[in-house]
């Protein structure tokens, strides 16, 4: 029983099913609202706050990816406040993690990035914290180097819920959390992992990568996040 | 801006690609220099430190201690001060010694067999700052022009920009790392 | 030599029987994860990785999911805890009275500067804990068991020779190896410093940061 | 989903079965000559509580008259401080700091010669306990703990015996609505507004919590409330658990209060052995089963549903809301979270009826609240007053004000997600409204207070690191944000820092503020903006003047910046994992 409700997103009223989030009754309308832990096709988190947009009637800043659309709801997705916050986060997301583009196997193919460009950030304000990582290549087809990880856990939710291995998982709290591999081990020795390459595919920087790939190489992700995203919520196996 | 105007480079903790990028302008740097003088930097041999300059692009990180004093001095003289690639704003390549505890690199690298050729990395070596710093954490910043190099078009945009007076806008269309 | 690995197998074994009794009786309970490593570190002392895996295996859980939940929560040690501990409270009560001069003065004593003073053999770990709730007597600092209040950093340096003389009475008595026997209490005091994971060298490492 | 039932006496009790246990108890104590009450909580514990019992019984041996005095280890009796804490009755008196090499000759002097032992004597009308109204911790401090007996014979379970008997779900529920109870976990969410929505909740199997994680640092009034009256909070879930409809309970406590985890085990199996709680209570159609869940020493497992997640056994990291616990919490059925003192505050309302709580306090936050005194303070430990007491009286009166008379400074309220409130609103009410509107709030209670020898600085720091180190990683700007925040702070703190990093800091609090996921995140920020407020000139003091007034923090000497112009970023160099001097 489905029942439909209006709202109105930037002055624009729409109409949209009960069960839909902001985010998806958005993108029926191409509303474009940034997001970057969410990916069509994995359940949501609501981590990375780049998807915040402002409801009238609610003080706090509500996350569009997980937050239902409700009667009479007033959206509004971009603000000067919602655009500084949005690069606030990625300049964050920049001083934490050893974002150096010029070295990157995910450069001109990397969300981070093509996000940092819409939010015309020209440079992080934070100090840098080059925290050190493991880079951990021992697995025999595939790379995970912790330094560019923004544990946004797309890696971990398509590997639990789609693979079904779950090898992937965040260990640590706040500032020591990091990706971890079944028991902590090194990335080879995970058992649990069937090397389907899913985590590769997800992973919207270049934290996740196949050996063999230089600088700047183009990885045709594209294709396959459709593939994922018509599995799961839409209609399955649609291919566009 | 009727009056000529004065641009000055200097690079820092780099590998002066950059600079290799602004040579490509090619014949722009005519028009260029029919309405500006380069009066400073590493591509002329005139040495005298101008004592006023409109524009300065820097390349490279803040790697060692007299780099940042050059840096606050030029700053001092200079209206517009232009952070010139990725090193200078975010600390690109030359930051990646970050990671290693300076002294025992230098003790590595210039120890038992460094002392044998008489090398001390104390007298041979300019005094290095713990941390590799982006331009902006030592002086205060106008325009930010990433890119390893930044391309030419960007940088001929840029001075353009500003020949005429404007602020450049590095916006979507225009911002580039890596 | 024999004996000794006799003795140690035989403890090895009664302690797994200890954790299959104890996985026993989490049986059928929902959300059973966090009790069974309470009562996993109660037994070992700390989680090892292979104590950790057995209980992924038994519960039927990703070994990654167990992992990640043993290592969010700092009363979880992953690592054999030092012979003795010295905790520091630095809840804000403590902290405002002075606390962080008492925990440089125990990390200090323990990881002396200078290599030089490493004079008592006894292996110390210092961590500083977000609150001992004795917020009406701090600053509160805690050698092993015993607790002391009002405590100042001179008040560190007689606990800890106190509890040297202790523990070395206690090596002649047993003349055994001092086996790292976790703290009294049934929950060992949480151990927020403790957090590092074999994995991750990670230089952030600052908890013992005076704050 | 039942969990596994511990054996129980076949028949469930019946309330004039009830009333006959409190009658035989009073009973067999009144035949007693003295009572000696040992305080056994927290602080008089550390101090030595334990053996001062053995002391006691020795001394009453000694004088032959150890069979007709009832010695007893109570819950927390208030002024820790002075522990440990003693009461003798009969013409009940208090004495303080009590040693075991005391206890004979306060035995000789009370009982023996039924003349008070000067020396050691807390005269009545102590300032500690004169402006207390307790409800939460009437009996604290005067019963056994561990004896469900004592409990009973104070007027234990009877409002529950009561509710169950007499009146409906609904109607409970509309006496806590007119009770005007809110939340005392610092929300301050109407209680029976949350109990109404748990109730519309339409799955069968709901729960109740009992959030005893008290996570600040500088609050231990759920610990004193676990080891020194359990049955109440047992009392409250099951009321709750009536009136929503909820057939299983869950306590989640902190692994660091082994005391409170020992006490509330034996707690339960008293009241699943008489049975008051279990199947079928005071013959009704209720059952209600409660289990123990031991926390591990995460702070941000105080924030509603990350206690959820961390009961299910996963990692304590919260979720965005809604949907709120009360529609979708524990394996996603409905769940009513209440903090140990909202609960513990139920039975005396169903007793004595909404009006007798609505009386007191203030027209918007009734009743009253239970509040941890320390700092530099005189009289230190555990008080309760009405909503709407003032700050000033409780720390000059209650209090009796700061420690060697030195300066009043600041009075930390609400924990690392609250504020610093200066001396000019000393006058301000303590309730919901008041404290937010000096930029503070109530938070659990905990009061922390600060004399001149407190640098501003430095404690907006030491917030900040607690709230980084207890982020749980999940969100970028609490993650991230209160590491950035940090290394600001303490540049500000080490003289390194520039009236540009100032502007930064404040950009990135609001920021974090308002785009963090859970509380914890949105509430970091609270302690540094409300003491940038009060104190700013401090912080400009150590940025331009590079100097720290109160003297606590040492400047960077070594900053080879010192000699020139102050810079707009600072670049004496921070290896972020070093000791900081």
């Amino acid at each position: 029983m489905n029942e439909i409700r209006t709202l109105t997103i930037d002055g624009q009223l729409i109409s949209a099913d009960a069960s839909v989030t902001i985010l998806e009754a958005a993108k029926e309308h191409n509303i474009h609202i940034p997001t970057l832990c969410h990916l069509e096709g994995l359940s949501d988190v609501g981590a990375c706050r780049l998807c915040l947009v402002e409801i009238e009637g609610h003080n706090r800043l509500q996350p569009a990816c997980v937050t239902r659309v409700e009667e009479g709801m007033v959206v509004r997705t971009t603000s000067s406040r919602l655009q500084k916050y949005r690069r606030m986060v990625l300049e964050l997301l920049f001083s934490e993690g050893d974002h150096i583009c010029s070295v990157c196997v995910a450069n001109n193919a990397c969300e981070l990035q093509d996000l940092a460009y819409a939010a015309g950030m020209d440079h992080v304000r934070f100090d840098y914290l080059h925290s050190t990582h493991a880079l951990d290549a021992s697995h025999d087809r595939f790379v995970v180097d912790h330094h560019r990880c923004i544990l946004c856990a797309r890696c971990v939710r398509v590997c639990a819920d789609v693979e079904g291995a779950h090898t992937w998982d965040i260990a640590g709290r706040g500032h020591t959390a990091h990706l971890v591999s079944d028991l902590a081990q090194d990335w080879g020795e995970a058992r649990s992992c069937t090397s389907c390459g899913k985590c590769l595919l997800v992973c919207p920087t270049g934290a996740l990568f196949a050996k063999g790939f230089v600088v700047s190489d183009p990885q045709n992700k594209q294709d396959f996040l459709r593939y994922i995203a018509n599995t799961k919520s839409r209609k399955a196996w649609k291919d566009e | 801006m009727e009056g000529r105007m004065s641009i000055g480079s200097i690079w820092l903790g780099g590998c002066s690609g950059c600079h290799m990028s602004f040579l490509d302008l090619d014949e722009r740097l005519f028009q260029l220099l029919e309405r500006a003088d380069i009066v400073f930097s590493p591509l002329s041999d005139r040495r005298e430190l101008p004592d006023a300059l409109d524009v300065l692009l820097v390349e490279g990180a803040v790697a060692l201690s007299g780099q940042a004093e050059l840096l606050r001095d030029f700053r001092s003289r200079t209206r517009t001060v232009v952070a010139f690639g990725d090193c200078a704003v975010v600390g690109n390549v030359t930051a990646m010694r970050n990671h290693l505890d300076l002294t025992s690199m230098l003790r590595h690298t210039y120890g038992a067999e460094g002392a044998r050729m008489g090398h001390d990395p104390a007298h041979h070596l300019p005094a290095m700052l713990d941390e590799v710093l982006p331009l902006h954490r030592v002086i205060d910043i106008d325009i930010f022009l990433p890119g390893c190099p930044p391309p030419a078009d960007l940088i001929w945009y840029t001075v353009h920009e500003l020949l005429e007076g404007r602020h450049p806008v590095i916006d979507e269309k225009r911002l580039r790392y890596g | 030599m024999a004996q000794i690995e006799k003795n140690q197998a035989i403890e090895a074994e009664n302690k797994h029987k200890q954790l299959d009794r104890a996985l026993m009786r989490q049986q059928g309970r929902r959300g059973a994860l966090i009790e069974v490593l309470h009562e996993a570190q109660h037994i070992f002392g700390y989680l090892p990785r292979d104590i950790l895996g057995y209980i992924a295996a038994s519960l039927q859980l990703p070994p990654s999911h167990v992992f990640g939940v043993a290592s969010f929560y700092p009363s979880f040690r992953l690592h054999p805890p030092a012979g003795h501990t010295i905790t520091v409270c630095m809840g804000t009560a403590c902290y405002v009275n002075g606390a962080s001069r008492v925990l440089r003065a125990a990390e200090e004593r323990c990881h002396p500067r200078a290599e030089s003073e490493q004079h008592d053999r006894i292996p110390f770990d210092v961590h500083a804990v977000h609150c001992l709730g004795s917020c009406g007597s701090g600053p509160v600092m805690q050698v092993d068991d015993d607790l002391y209040l009002h405590t100042a950093a001179e008040t560190v340096e007689s606990a800890l020779d106190q509890c040297v003389e202790t523990v070395r009475a206690a090596d002649h008595a047993s003349d055994g190896t001092t086996e790292a026997s976790p703290s009294g209490e049934i929950f060992p005091e949480s151990d927020t410093s403790g957090r590092q994971d074999a994995r991750n060298n990670d230089s952030a490492a600052g908890e013992t940061d005076d704050t | 989903m039942r969990e596994i039932t511990i054996q129980q006496r076949a028949r469930p009790m019946t309330l004039e079965e009830l009333y006959q246990i409190g009658r035989a108890h009073r009973e067999r104590v009144a035949t007693f000559r003295a009572e000696i009450h040992v305080c056994g909580s927290g602080g008089c514990r550390s101090a030595g509580s334990e053996k001062l019992l053995d002391a006691f019984r020795a001394a009453c041996e000694k004088k032959k008259i150890a069979s007709d005095v009832r010695i007893i280890t109570t819950g927390c009796m208030g002024l820790c401080g002075q522990g440990p804490l003693v009461r003798i009755l009969p013409r009940e008196t208090l004495y303080a700091g009590v040693t075991p090499e005391k206890a004979e000759r306060i035995v000789s002097s009370h009982i023996i010669r039924e003349k008070p032992f000067r020396s050691l004597l807390l005269d009545a009308d102590h300032p500690f306990y004169a402006s207390q109204t307790p409800i939460v911790l009437r009996h604290m401090g005067r019963l056994d703990p561990e004896s469900i007996e004592d409990y009973i014979a104070h007027g234990g379970y009877e409002a529950l015996a009561k509710a169950v008997t007499y009146s409906a779900p609904e109607h409970v529920i509309l006496e806590i609505r007119n009770s005007g109870l809110r939340g005392r976990g610092g929300g301050g969410y109407p209680t029976g507004l949350k109990w109404d929505i748990v109730r519309r909740g339409t799955s069968k199997s709901k729960y109740v919590v009992c959030n005893a994680d008290e996570g600040d640092p500088g609050a231990f009034m759920d610990r004193a409330l676990l080891e020194g009256n359990p049955h109440a909070i047992l009392e409250g879930m099951a009321i709750a658990g009536y009136a929503v409809g909820a057939q299983q309970g869950y306590i989640y406590t902190r692994g660091e209060y082994p005391l409170a985890v020992e006490r509330m085990r034996h707690a339960i199996r008293e009241a699943e052995r008489l049975p008051v709680i279990g199947n079928r209570i005071f013959e009704s159609g209720f059952s209600f089963q409660v289990d123990l869940r031991i926390g591990a020493g995460a702070f941000v497992s105080g924030e509603e549903t990350a206690l959820l997640r961390s009961i299910e056994g996963k990692r304590g990291q919260p979720q965005p809301r809604p949907p709120y616990p009360s529609a979708s919490g524990l394996w996603g059925e409905p769940t009513l979270v209440n903090n140990t003192e909202t609960l513990a505050n139920v039975p005396p309302i169903v007793l004595n009826g909404a009006r007798w709580f609505s009386g007191m306090g203030t027209e918007r936050s009734r009743g009253t609240k239970v509040i941890s005194l320390a700092g530099n303070l005189r009289n230190t430990g555990l008080i309760e007053v009405p909503m709407g007491t003032s700050l000033r009286s409780i720390i000059f009166d209650i209090g009796g004000g700061v420690r060697e008379n030195r300066a009043f400074k600041a009075v930390q309220t609400g924990g690392p997600s609250g504020g610093c409130i200066p001396s000019q609103h000393l006058d301000a009410a303590v309730d919901f409204e008041s404290l937010a509107q000096v930029g503070s709030m109530m938070g659990s209670g905990g009061m922390i207070v600060m004399d001149d020898t407190a640098c501003m600085v430095d404690v907006a720091a030491y917030f900040m690191a607690f709230c980084r180190d207890e982020s749980c990683g999940k969100c970028i700007p609490c993650r991230v944000g209160t590491v950035q925040l940090y290394r600001i702070l303490d540049r500000i703190r080490r003289g390194g820092a520039t009236l540009q990093d100032l502007d930064i800091l404040e950009e990135l609090a609001v920021m974090v503020k308002d785009t963090s996921l859970c509380g914890l995140g949105r509430s970091a920020p609270n302690p540094v903006i409300s003491i940038l407020h009060y104190f700013r000139r401090e912080f400009e003091d150590h940025i331009t003047g590079r100097r720290c007034p109160a003297g606590v923090c040492l400047m960077d000497n070594e900053s080879e910046t010192a000699a020139t112009a102050p810079l707009p970023a600072g670049t004496s160099p921070q290896t972020e994992g070093s000791v900081h001097e």
